[in-house]
């Protein structure tokens, strides 16, 4: 790995969780933790966006323990960036907006059952309240759980996309033009 | 004339470190004041008082009539433009135009006069050429210059810049000073930390020293360069201009080059060719 | 579980010994933090499903609670480095764990910055929404700008691929340690055995 | 004896069709203090990281002519947060962080860091987190990360940026007193007012070329005053329209006038 992708992945990580600390100042609900997944998989490939995923979770851990089950789902995050990339949907938010959705689907189906089966699906307090009011509408307990970890990703997982295109947007030329794959995500090569 | 700044009997401390004890000064519009002193001496926050980051434990910082207690640091933008230490972090756009353009959009003032301020500043700053650059394409120094022409185009009534020129060549120095005279003869008033007395001296008039929280100096700056042994104390020690000055004693002991410069030929003149 | 006990394993004496005392500040936070799960479990689920799941958690909260209280980051890392892992992977973790203070400073000097230059946080969700990429966009473009800078720095202080790095203070490892981090591996292992099987 | 020759060094950043260096050549002896001179991007940090052997093999780029190190460099880049290791969670351990990776024995990290904290008068911050530090700190524990890895080429890219007088005063001192130890130094500034007291030669680029070489009397040059590259004393000499040679500091300034 070349000495610029290893700088990358730190600086990656600390921005997912730099990020989620100061989200708080605009008071939404977002958690904006998978952004440096996302990023790093768009400007250097899978490779470096699994190991910023793995690196984003181990240093969370850290911080709360309860965490360490969900790096499967930043290993998943990176995955599906890896092919959003590929197919060019940073390129523009109308692609970006509906991959984001995509990927909320896909994460709350992945945690689901690590929520489920290893947590009883109390994870958080916010998604735990969110599975409580699931339940409260009659859902089956699995099904509650997927609500409530769906309530809350879907719409995290669509500002990250919009997120991480304007940042692809914003990064000067001479910035990308250094990192593998971050020319093709933004459809300048 | 109410001042544009008063702080009046203010303390603050973070947790149980003091950083300010019982420090009182007025700034008068158009007035151009360096705020000096060592690391750690309490001048950034000085800034961070009067930018409405943070309360005084005691006494008040009056910015004209707004106690700031009661504003929030994004009204008080109104008034005062703060540029704070690794200011150029924070630029985001992707035209040095559309972030110098950003606080007086923020603002609210209206499209035209959106323009008229981001020209102004750019011009003043000669940062005409980069308006459509990228930030950050820019070399560092130019990108924090970028960054003061977004303070410029809030057109406050107090400008609160913590060391402008690090990283800045003398050229780029003396654009600066430029900048900031102008908009001191329109009638802003600058209040300006530095460690860069040779800046300090080319741009300023009067000079306030902390030390240890508590405000040692407060007189004309010049008088204050000039003496070796005042400043000794604070770490301090006179720019090569004001030592020139002293050590040939010419007639009032100018701080500034140009007025060195004319001093020396009026007395050169005088004198026997050496 | 099986990758910390991995990680314990090929990591010698990266933990020192917590001591009796504050080994009851372990407890006491492990308490603490998993008390939230089972108020959720008992909404949630029935009894037995709670006692349960909720005995999970509380083990799994206990374990890695006494493992952040006994692990220094710069002994981990120097640990990783004594037992052979490579320089760089050391890297990656104890480089985010710096890199993540440096940068929540940055953030919170950005939202001032913003704020100083008027921009306000308040209103509906789209005035948010704005506020959230002037305060986001600054860290990232930042932080990704720095990347090439930390790449040379680091090529000029000699950490490159392949080097033989000497580890510096690593922690003692005694073989009664090294014999005890195995046992609980194949512990581990058996247990996991048992349960599939 | 010489520690750094480049001839006829011409460099392109990637993605650029005007070169950063234009046909720089430039050698620098062991012992000796070089500094490089001129306006924003005449391409002193540019010739810094050329000398380091960073460029074009890390910035990547195109280079003709011949880059020759003959000593191990070890260069001080301008920004101090990003040069920190990341991986030292005090300061001693941030300044031992090279001398690791080289794979000394540990008595000799010792004895290297040991010198290198005393050499930036950096004990009382030994025990601090780096994170902690403020600029001016970071960048002399910075400086001391680099000389605790003994290079024999010393590069410093404006090292006293984030300084105050007090801090640069102590850092002009030690480069000094590192060429008395035989160590090359090459730096790019734009304090000029120190120069005459620190360097021994100094190079004036422009434009990616080298306009001219000389003695710190360059700078009292009237091209230079000229060109803004004049010290303080010079350009008040040169501005009141008195005959040159122009004095350089205060102390000529002073022997002119009697």
């Amino acid at each position: 790995m070349s000495i610029r992708l290893l700088a990358l992945i730190p600086v990656a990580a600390a921005i997912s969780l730099a990020l989620s600390a100061a989200v708080d100042a605009v008071a939404l609900p977002l958690f904006l933790d998978t952004t440096g997944t996302i990023l790093a998989t768009a400007l250097a490939g899978p490779g470096v966006g699994i190991a910023t995923g793995v690196v984003t979770s181990a240093v969370n851990t850290l911080r709360n323990p309860t965490f360490w089950p969900f790096v499967v789902v930043q290993i998943i995050v990176a995955l599906y960036a890896w092919v959003a990339a590929r197919a060019g949907l940073f390129r523009s938010f109308r692609t970006a907006v509906p991959a984001g959705l995509g990927l909320g689907v896909i994460a709350s189906l992945t945690s689901t059952p690590i929520s489920y089966f290893v947590f009883g699906c109390t994870t958080t307090g916010g998604i735990a309240l969110t599975t409580a009011l699931g339940r409260a509408l009659g859902l089956p307990p699995v099904g509650a759980c997927f609500f409530g970890s769906f309530v809350s990703d879907f719409g995290d997982k669509a500002v990250t996309f919009a997120l991480v295109t304007s940042v692809l947007r914003a990064l000067p030329r001479r910035t990308a033009a250094r990192f593998p794959w971050a020319l093709r995500a933004i459809g300048a090569a | 004339m109410i001042p544009v700044l008063r702080l009046d009997g203010v303390s603050f401390s973070y947790g149980s470190v003091p950083a300010l004890a019982d420090v009182s000064f007025d700034i008068a519009p158009g007035e151009r004041v360096a705020l000096l002193g060592r690391n750690g001496a309490g001048k950034s926050t000085v800034v961070r008082l009067i930018a409405g980051l943070q309360r005084p434990d005691e006494g008040t910082v009056w910015v004209g009539d707004w106690d700031t207690r009661d504003c929030a640091p994004e009204e008080l933008a109104r008034r005062v433009g703060s540029l704070f230490q690794h200011a150029d972090q924070q630029l985001f756009a992707s035209s040095v135009r559309d972030d110098v353009s950003f606080g007086p959009r923020a603002l609210g003032v209206g499209e035209r006069e959106v323009e008229r301020r981001t020209d102004d500043a750019l011009e003043d700053l000669d940062l005409t050429p980069h308006a459509a650059h990228h930030p950050y394409d820019l070399p560092p120094a130019l990108r924090k210059l970028a960054a003061l022409a977004g303070v410029l185009a809030l057109e406050p009534a107090l400008l609160v810049l913590d060391e402008p020129t690090i990283g800045l060549d003398r050229a780029l120095r003396a654009r600066v000073t430029r900048g900031l005279l102008e908009r001191s003869a329109a009638g802003a008033a600058l209040l300006v930390i530095t460690h860069d007395l040779t800046f300090a001296a080319e741009t300023l008039e009067r000079g306030l020293v902390l030390d240890r929280g508590t405000l040692a100096c407060d007189e004309p700056l010049a008088a204050l360069l000039g003496d070796a042994t005042r400043l000794e104390p604070f770490g301090l020690e006179p720019p090569p201009v004001a030592a020139l000055s002293a050590a040939l004693d010419l007639p009032g002991r100018p701080v500034r080059a140009a007025e060195a410069a004319r001093e020396l030929a009026r007395v050169a003149r005088g004198r026997p060719a050496p | 579980m099986l990758a910390l006990a991995l990680v314990l394993t090929l990591t010698p004496g990266a933990g020192s010994s917590p001591g009796w005392r504050p080994g009851l500040v372990v407890l006491r936070t492990a308490l603490l933090t998993a008390a939230p799960f089972w108020v959720f479990l008992l909404v949630l689920h029935d009894v037995t499903t709670t006692v349960a799941i909720g005995l999970r958690i509380t083990t799994m909260v206990a374990s890695f609670v006494w493992l952040v209280a006994a692990l220094e980051p710069a002994r981990l890392v120097e640990a990783m480095v004594a037992a052979g892992w490579s320089a760089s992977l050391a890297y990656l973790f104890g480089a985010t764990l710096s890199a993540v203070p440096v940068l929540k400073a940055r953030a919170q000097r950005i939202v001032e910055a913003q704020r100083a230059r008027g921009l306000s946080a308040r209103g509906g969700i789209a005035a948010r929404l704005r506020a959230l990429r002037a305060l986001a966009l600054p860290l990232v473009l930042s932080a990704l700008h720095e990347v090439d800078e930390r790449a040379l720095a680091l090529e000029t202080r000699g950490l490159v691929p392949g080097i033989r790095r000497t580890p510096l203070a690593p922690p003692p490892d005694t073989p009664v340690e090294r014999a005890a981090r195995w046992a609980l591996l194949l512990a581990c292992l058996f247990a996991l055995f048992r349960r599939v099987m | 004896m010489r520690s750094l020759t480049l001839e006829g060094v011409s460099f392109w950043y990637p993605a650029t069709d005007s070169p950063a260096l234009r046909n720089v050549s430039l050698h620098v002896a062991r012992g000796e203090i070089v500094a490089l001179v001129g306006a924003l991007g005449a391409g002193a940090s540019t010739l810094l990281l050329v000398a380091a052997d960073l460029a074009p093999r890390v910035t990547g780029g195109r280079l003709t002519g011949s880059a020759a190190r003959h000593d191990r460099s070890g260069i001080v880049l301008p920004t101090p947060w990003t040069q920190a290791s990341g991986m030292a969670f005090s300061v001693w351990d941030e300044v031992a962080f090279g001398p690791a990776n080289l794979g000394w024995p540990t008595h000799e990290i010792a004895r290297q860091v040991d010198r290198a904290i005393e050499q930036l008068e950096l004990a009382p911050l030994a025990s601090r987190d780096p994170v902690t530090l403020s600029g001016g700190e970071l960048q002399r524990v910075i400086i001391a990360a680099i000389l605790a890895m003994d290079p024999g080429l010393v590069l410093l890219d404006e090292p006293a940026a984030e300084l105050d007088s007090d801090g640069a005063r102590t850092l002009w001192r030690l480069i000094r007193r590192l060429a008395k130890d035989g160590k090359a130094v090459l730096l790019a500034t734009s304090t000029l007012d120190a120069l005459p007291e620190v360097a021994d030669r100094v190079v004036w680029l422009e434009d990616g070329a080298i306009r001219a070489v000389g003695p710190p009397d360059l700078l009292a040059d009237v091209a230079a005053c000229d060109a803004g590259l004049g010290t303080s004393v010079a350009t008040v000499w040169r501005t009141s329209g008195l005959p040159g040679p122009y004095p350089l500091t205060v102390a000529h300034a002073l022997r002119r006038w009697r």
